[in-house]
């Protein structure tokens, strides 16, 4: 279990294998990785920004993946997010759950990000190629998408 | 060095909220009678400019209590670090 | 879109990175890696051994990725499955789905390992620590977790 | 060399059925009358030893015509290649 904030890119083969190496019971690994899109709103976007709050980010992080470990029963897993400035095509965001089957590594993958797009305190400004930036506004649908985990299982 | 009897806050402030405000943080006194993080929010909006700005819309910030969200309706209690910012964006 | 039949391992990093670098519109990447678990109904494991059937299996491979491209809008995606005689530990399948966002590349990830364990001709057998042998049992929840996209989006 | 009357398929089997037939694939001219997967399969257990007993229970038994999946009830017409496995059990 760990989650880590970074400037600098991951590997995921190098996490995965450092995740994964010291349980042979793992049989499902589920892994999600966000990327910087090359546009937004339908114009070029030249640079991401994300802004985050250092010290409340990894208790928020770490509280995410502790319900996540008790929901899904996760041998494993793995929250890296980087912050700074990302150029289109960098990755953001890495998540790796890893459990005994696929049903669990699953859900807890999509779980893990439909958290941590709603609690975890990361802000992104996207600087269009025409010079403009602007803070993203939150989307409702991922409010939404964490809400629906309220009404599973306690 | 902050004594035991030191009754001031750190007030933290990201994204838009920090570039609006034009602070990162504050060490401040709060006044009496701010019991919530409502109360709170609404005393930023008696602060002038530019806070009467950045607070013109309580119900899109979000607050934090020594790195924890809370609701408008939290006490702030014993809370010794508060922060505003706009609903997260990450991931 | 790609399907690979493969003796030897994947590298993850490296599959991701040929699989996105064509497309920066690609802002969510589901993976799925499944394991050989070092345990069978409570018996140590030795060896997992993968035969398949060379043709049908690429083309059935095929058959699933494009129905998963045409069901979640993919950008990109991969099916890596290995066969031969693996260990505990080591990687058997790989499955990668790019899209434009996280939702589509969840479903997709989760629909070809659904399909893929119903309907890809592969089989394993269990070579145990005891020196026992036996062919792998298909689970009945596999089949459920298939037939349950049947009755979705057509 | 096949010709054009060939009427010869070849049959394949996989995992326990390669096994308890002993044979990884045999070309075969089929009797007639036989339309279907599910004659196909009743006709395996006429052919004495080993096949009665590795085909004692059809359900068990999945069949692919020229690498399609393929129910019991569908025709063989003119699939060249049909291969005999259990359920799979990749991924």
């Amino acid at each position: 279990m760990a989650v880590r904030v970074s400037t600098s890119d991951f590997d995921i083969s190098a996490e995965m294998a450092r995740l994964t190496a010291s349980d042979a019971g793992i049989g499902g690994v589920a892994l999600f990785v966000g990327k910087v899109r090359d546009h937004a709103h339908g114009e070029a976007l030249s640079e991401l920004v994300l802004e985050h709050y250092p010290g409340m980010t990894e208790a928020e992080l770490e509280r995410i993946e502790a319900e996540a470990q008790r929901r899904f029963k996760l041998s494993a897993s793995l929250v890296v997010h980087r912050v700074g400035t990302l150029k289109p095509g960098d990755n953001i965001v890495l998540v790796i759950a890893c459990a005994s089957h696929r049903q669990n590594a699953f859900a807890a993958a999509e779980f893990l990000m439909d958290y941590l797009k709603t609690r975890a305190p990361f802000w992104k400004k996207e600087v269009l190629e025409n010079g403009q930036a602007r803070w993203v506004d939150a989307r409702e649908s991922d409010d939404m998408a964490a809400a629906a985990w309220e009404s599973e299982q306690g | 060095m902050t004594s035991a009897h030191d009754t001031s806050v750190v007030l933290r402030y990201f994204a838009w909220l920090r570039e609006k405000t034009g602070l990162n943080e504050e060490r401040i006194t709060l006044p009496p009678g701010i019991a919530t993080v409502g109360d709170l929010l609404r005393w930023q909006t008696t602060r002038g400019h530019p806070f009467d700005l950045a607070f013109a819309k309580p119900d899109a910030i979000r607050v934090a209590l020594d790195h924890a969200h809370a609701k408008h309706a939290t006490s702030i209690s014993n809370a010794r670090e508060i922060a505003f910012f706009p609903p997260v964006t990450g991931g």
